[in-house]
């Protein structure tokens, strides 16, 4: 009965139910979910279902949340980290969503993972006036739509990711032709689409692209039609099981041995043993996160802190796993946002996370920083290729930075919703 | 103690009673025949003494319990229902249908050929699936299924529904004959009754779930 | 290239087979579609990687899977499906393979994780084409001598005529429950091989078997649901058409290619509900 | 279908095919205390609770849909995932690429599952009940790369955002939405009362009971089954409608064949053929995984798969049926 009378009291004075409203030189903005000593953030994950083996980003960001706060937390601020799950399913995330704003009243939502989960949280983030936090999906959607400014992204989008592989292969390989296999989803269009557009001008050409769907068998059909066009360059555009597929199909034919391009998403060391190291020599990918078994990271005193950590917040986690280094990236990048924020409110939070300048995080390899500004809603942008020689990546050439040589990246005018 | 003794027959489907505590007797090397009105009870008390039913009461062959068995555990104690309809396995030829519940591969040929005696028209047809065979002889050929396993007591079914005239005779005889070599013992629900009273040493009639009248053959 | 794809298709369409031969042996012996055949046969293949990660040789792992899967299909018969065919309505058994389904997936994660596992193949070294025209041999082998028991043995007659009358068999003294135990027994051990075959080329994960029983039931249907030759042949049919179909049937397209099996299961449905091979129920009232 | 049953046990059908269980004691009162809760909780329950609330609605006109199938035709569909999707993104479209109203998207989806109903119904019901299950299977399996290939209308593999229904007389928007839910359920609760009692509803029953017998008193099986299978279409399709009003999403691999096993597993555990079997059911497919993923995430799973497997063997009746044996056992003891 209480939030019944309260209810009728602010029908009649209007203004948001249930919001701290800070007075003072932060007046009007709102401050829930913040107090003197604590900060209290939300994140929305697969923990089950079909996309499970993703989750382990949470288990990067917790660890380098207790990191944090056994140092002593963000200017004297201990971070609150709520998990919830959806099952990868929109419906789920947006509950979990109302969940975390409204009963549990986070400050912020940060990271839903897959785009169909983070668009239907999206509009309601932006309905309710709360930041939606480096989301984790590459979709170009969250840094083009300018109509949605509470959420923004943060890995390289998958555009990023096709103009690096373009500019690479314009370099290695100019007169490519490229066979594609891609997941008919979000990302598998994102990705071809922006290297569409990234080859145009270059002699490189597409000359076939097949489509999977999640619940099909295998891709075992595709690509032998892909191998059927004569293509020299294979781009893997798959999640993690179809891409070991691919490549134990590109392997086993003799006839054919395309460079195999494999992109940022399917490239987890589980996967490139269950194939089999043998098979896989010689694929490239393209990175933009320290390989924390990589030799030269042996002596790096940031992989330490990170090894160290994770060994001691989230023992469970694999710490070579590259979803539990992009969880700990994304939540030191976080954090340099909260100490950003010159007001402890919603509003500060959205100003600073879109005003980063070449922010410098522990995992990123060098030479690739954290910025974004008035025209550019993508905080990293820059990539690295690299081979794979014996077990374990070679990093191929310098940092590409993707704005810088192929420009802003526009919305794609077909862009549905 | 020989022969099937049934007293205080109960059962019922659900909350309908159909039977109501029959009692009756078949001697060693008998026929009964059971006749009386439709829905009397006589198709529900085979089932009840083939284990189809559950049913209460006390039914003994041999001094050897029958209730409360499964209907595989009776037809192993020597009782082989063929009920109204079905007793064929339609995708199966006639020899395999022959063959299944008869007695081991030895005696098989022997037996068939004995069968044959009696029902020539089974031997024509031996290798097409039964699904394929008329209504009157998928009849013989359930009915020479239940004669081939050399049952102790053989419940029959309304033998003669759908056989043509001549099959009759043919049938009846072969029944009464094995009834005479093998002693076999018989209930047989039939509403024929000038026919099978002929080779009937029992009759009794069923009404409304009890039995109404006895009469065995040296009373008449 | 053709012959490769062909053979590839072979090697597929085997796997869909076997499974498509374990649902219709399931469904003969209880009248029951067993929604959770898929993922009895994941977990045999779970149970094949442990042995032969533990350290046993394939050939030796193989048939002790195919044992194992055997009386997990007789258990499961016995334990779970003997006591809900009494349960009222049509729907409930089906129901209970479903919630099977969903607990034995569940289980599989959890026990072995969602990692990506690389499966062993039969024939390692062959190159592709060969590989899989040999693992379709391989299938064909073993269907063929579950073949040669149902036709020519006395068991076979006796499963053969619970699958065609329950009630008659029950009559003519067939122990009806242990026939059907067995029926599912050879289902899942079916079931299994369908597993151990596909694993080399799917990868072993908990959603491996998912797609696989869409293409599964594509192929039983294609046979008439109560043909087992018919599950065999639809399911070679399925495999093959699903690989060609990329080059072939352009204008469908690899994402509705899963459409081009089920399009053809509402026709046959549709004109010869029996299916390609299958009897003609016969009604009796 | 499927194999001897020595003894009859009845299916739960209702008084009007002779059900002599006892019926739900105080039928009146039960009624008019649901109806006031479900008028005061909006106000009273926090807004996300409200939500889930809503979802619980939307799920149980579905599930009174697929009862008409499977609960009181006795057979078993599998595509009434996709006739839900359908509705969904009927709706969707037309809100977000069209700018319809929202209130007309519903008579929009109504017809348009009925239609697709009709569709697959009609060929379908000639075929035995295992070969329903077939071709609704293949509808189910269709449908979402089906939605990805027309991706000008649906905004193909990205899902499309539909704006939330504002809220009218000062509710503010998951109130709004949620009486909207309520009322197109009460709608739906009535239609299927009118429907069981009525000639149709017995027809089913009898159809379901015993196909031959029902033949030959002259009821035509294939037209009051296509009508059935329309209408329990329709329902889903409502229900899909007022789905995308609730979450404001949609993405077609929300549609998949997952969704409609658990909308099967949901009317089961609910209790067929009962009415309060799908709200039942509702609650349970809705509430399990989100209580069993504080133990463990892998927990839904194994949660929702026994329960099925609980329910078929404890619980026939599901549990409607187990509710009204408790409630029953204490009027007795108590009487």
């Amino acid at each position: 009965m209480k939030r019944l009378i309260m209810a009728l009291v602010l029908l009649l004075s209007g203004c948001r139910p249930g919001e701290e409203v800070l007075a003072g030189a932060c007046a009007g903005q709102i401050g829930t979910g913040v107090t003197a000593t604590s900060v209290k953030v939300g994140g929305i994950y697969p923990l089950s279902g079909p996309a499970s083996a993703y989750a382990a980003v949470a288990q990067g960001v917790r660890a380098y949340f207790a990191h944090v706060n056994d140092s002593g937390g963000v200017a004297g601020r201990r971070i609150e980290f709520l998990v919830r799950d959806d099952a990868y399913q929109p419906a789920r995330a947006v509950e979990e969503a109302r969940r975390l704003v409204l009963h549990d009243r986070v400050f912020a939502l940060f990271q839903t993972l897959g785009t169909p989960s983070t668009a239907a949280v999206r509009e309601y983030a932006h309905a309710h006036r709360v930041p939606q936090v480096f989301v984790a999906t590459g979709a170009t959607r969250w840094g083009t739509d300018a109509t949605r400014p509470w959420t923004i992204g943060f890995q390289p989008s998958y555009v990023a990711e096709a103009r690096v592989y373009a500019h690479f292969l314009a370099q290695t390989r100019p007169e490519a032709r490229v066979a594609v296999l891609y997941q008919n989803d979000d990302f598998g269009h994102d990705l071809l689409d922006g290297f569409r557009r990234a080859i145009d001008g270059t002699s490189v050409r597409i000359v076939a692209t097949r489509s999977y769907e999640v619940t099909d068998p295998s891709v075992q059909g595709q690509v032998a039609n892909l191998a059927a066009s004569g293509a020299d360059v294979l781009l893997d555009v798959s999640t993690p099981k179809f891409a070991a597929q691919a490549l134990a199909v590109d392997a086993a034919m003799p006839g054919w041995n395309p460079l195999h391009i494999l992109n940022g998403v399917a490239a987890a060391p589980s996967m490139l043993k269950a194939v089999g190291h043998a098979r896989v020599q010689g694929v490239v990918t393209a990175g933009f996160q320290k390989d924390p078994g990589a030799p030269e990271s042996a002596d790096d005193p940031a992989v330490g802190t990170y090894l160290a950590a994770v060994r001691r917040y989230v023992p469970e986690a694999d710490p070579a796993g590259q979803q539990v280094v992009y969880g700990w990236t994304a939540a030191q990048a976080f954090v340099k946002v909260l100490e950003g924020m010159r007001c402890p409110s919603r509003e500060a939070l959205r100003a600073a996370m879109r005003d980063l300048r070449k922010v410098e995080l522990d995992m990123l390899l060098p030479g690739i920083t954290v910025s974004t500004g008035p025209g550019d809603a993508f905080p990293i942008e820059s990539l690295q290729m690299a081979r794979f020689e014996g077990s374990r990546w070679v990093p191929v050439g310098g940092v590409v930075d993707t704005r810088a040589e192929f420009g802003p990246v526009r919305a794609d005018p077909d862009q549905g919703g | 103690m020989s022969g099937l003794r049934v007293s205080g027959l109960r059962a019922e489907y659900g909350a309908a009673r159909v039977l109501h505590g029959v009692d009756l007797e078949v001697g060693e090397a008998e026929i009964a025949v059971l006749t009386g009105p439709n829905g009397a009870g006589k198709t529900t008390l085979l089932r009840a003494l083939s284990g189809l039913v559950r049913a209460r009461g006390t039914v003994t062959l041999d001094g050897v319990r029958l209730l409360g068995r499964r209907p595989e555990e009776i037809a192993r104690l020597g009782v082989w229902h063929v009920t109204q309809e079905g007793g064929t396995f339609a995708p199966l030829t006639v020899r395999e249908n022959l063959r299944v519940g008869a007695r081991s591969g030895r005696h098989f040929a022997a037996d068939l050929e004995w069968l044959f005696g009696y029902f020539p028209v089974l031997q024509a047809h031996l290798s097409q699936p039964a699904g394929t065979l008329s209504g009157g002889e998928q009849r013989l050929l359930a009915i020479g299924r239940a004669l081939l396993a050399r049952p102790r007591l053989l419940l029959l079914d309304e033998p003669l529904r759908g056989l043509a005239p001549r099959a009759e005779g043919v049938l009846f005889q072969a029944i009464h004959a094995i009834n005479r070599h093998e002693g076999t013992m018989m209930i047989i629900v039939e509403h024929h009754v000038a026919t099978a009273l002929r080779i009937a040493h029992r009759s009794y009639v069923v009404e409304s779930g009890k039995i109404a009248d006895l009469r065995t053959r040296w009373r008449w | 290239m053709f012959f490769q794809q062909l053979a590839e298709g072979l090697g597929a369409g085997a796997g869909y087979a076997a499974l498509a031969l374990a649902l219709v042996l399931a469904y003969r012996f209880t009248g029951i579609v067993n929604f959770a055949q898929g993922e009895l046969a994941l977990l045999a293949t779970y149970v094949a990687w442990q042995l032969v990660d533990s350290g046993l040789p394939y050939w030796a792992a193989l048939p002790v899977t195919v044992a194992v899967a055997f009386t997990a299909g007789m258990l499961t018969e016995r334990v779970l499906i003997r006591r809900v065919e009494s349960a009222p309505g049509p729907i409930s058994p089906v129901v209970a393979t479903i919630g099977l389904y969903v607990l034995v997936n569940a289980l599989a994660a959890l026990v072995w994780s969602s990692a990506l596992r690389a499966f062993p193949s039969p024939f390692p070294d062959a190159p592709a084409g060969l590989a899989a025209l040999a693992a379709a041999g391989l299938a064909g082998l073993v269907l063929g001598a579950l073949a040669l028991v149902v036709r020519h043995t006395g068991l076979g007659l006796v499963m053969r005529a619970v699958a065609a009358d329950p009630r008659t068999a029950r009559l003519s003294g067939i122990r009806v429950g242990q026939v059907a135990a067995l029926g599912w027994g050879a289902a899942s051990a079916v079931g299994a091989l369908s597993g151990v075959l596909l694993a080399p080329s799917l990868f072993l994960e908990p959603a491996m078997m998912t797609g696989v029983l869409v293409y599964a039931f594509a192929a039983a249907v294609l046979g008439g649901f109560d043909s087992a030759p018919g599950a065999v042949a639809g399911g070679l049919i399925v495999g093959v058409t699903e690989t060609l179909c990329g080059t072939y049937l352009a204008f469908v397209g690899a994402d509705l290619k899963i459409a081009v099996p089920l399009v053809l299961i509402v026709a046959v449905l549709l004109l010869r509900p029996r299916g390609l091979f299958g009897t003609a129920p016969v009604e009796r009232a | 279908m499927n194999a001897v049953a020595a003894g009859h046990r009845r299916l739960p059908v209702g008084h009007e095919a002779g059900d002599r269980r006892p019926d739900w004691p105080w039928r009146r009162t039960s009624l008019a205390l649901v109806a006031s809760a479900a008028v005061v909780l909006p106000f009273t329950l926090p807004p996300y609770r409200l939500f889930q609330l809503t979802l619980v609605l939307v799920y149980t006109v579905a599930l009174l849909g697929l009862d008409l199938v499977v609960g009181r035709s006795g057979r078993l569909s599998l595509g009434h995932g996709a006739f839900f999707g359908v509705g969904a993104y009927t709706s969707a479209v037309l809100i977000a690429q069209f700018g319809v109203p929202y209130p007309l998207t519903m008579p929009a989806a109504a017809l348009a599952t009925f239609g697709l109903g009709w569709a697959a119904g009609r060929p379908a019901l000639r075929l035995r009940g295992l070969y329903l299950a077939m071709v609704t299977f293949a509808v189910a399996v269709v449908l979402p790369p089906l939605l990805k290939r027309l991706a000008g209308l649906t905004g193909g593999a990205m899902g499309l955002t539909v704006p939330a229904p504002e809220g009218l007389l000062g509710l503010d928007d998951d109130q709004w939405v949620y009486f909207l839910v309520l009322m197109v359920t009460a709608a739906a609760f009535a239609g299927m009362r009118g429907l069981a009692g009525s000639r149709p509803g017995r027809a089913l029953t009898a159809l379901r009971e015993h196909p031959a017998a029902a033949e030959t008193l002259g009821i035509r099986a294939a037209t009051h089954m296509t009508a059935a299978f329309a209408w329990s279409a329709m329902y889903a399709g409502v229900a899909g409608a007022l789905y995308t009003w609730t979450a404001g999403f949609v993405s077609p691999d929300s549609f998949t064949l997952a969704l409609s096993i658990t909308l099967l597993a949901g009317v089961v555990i609910g209790g067929l053929g009962t009415l309060a079997g799908p709200v039942l059911g509702a609650f349970a497919v809705l509430a399990v995984p989100a209580v069993a993923q504080e133990f463990d995430p892998a927990a839904p799973g194994i949660v929702s798969g026994l329960l099925l497997l609980l329910i078929v063997y404890v619980a026939p009746a599901g549990l409607a049926g187990l509710l009204r044996r408790t409630l029953w056992g204490l009027l007795r003891r108590r009487a």
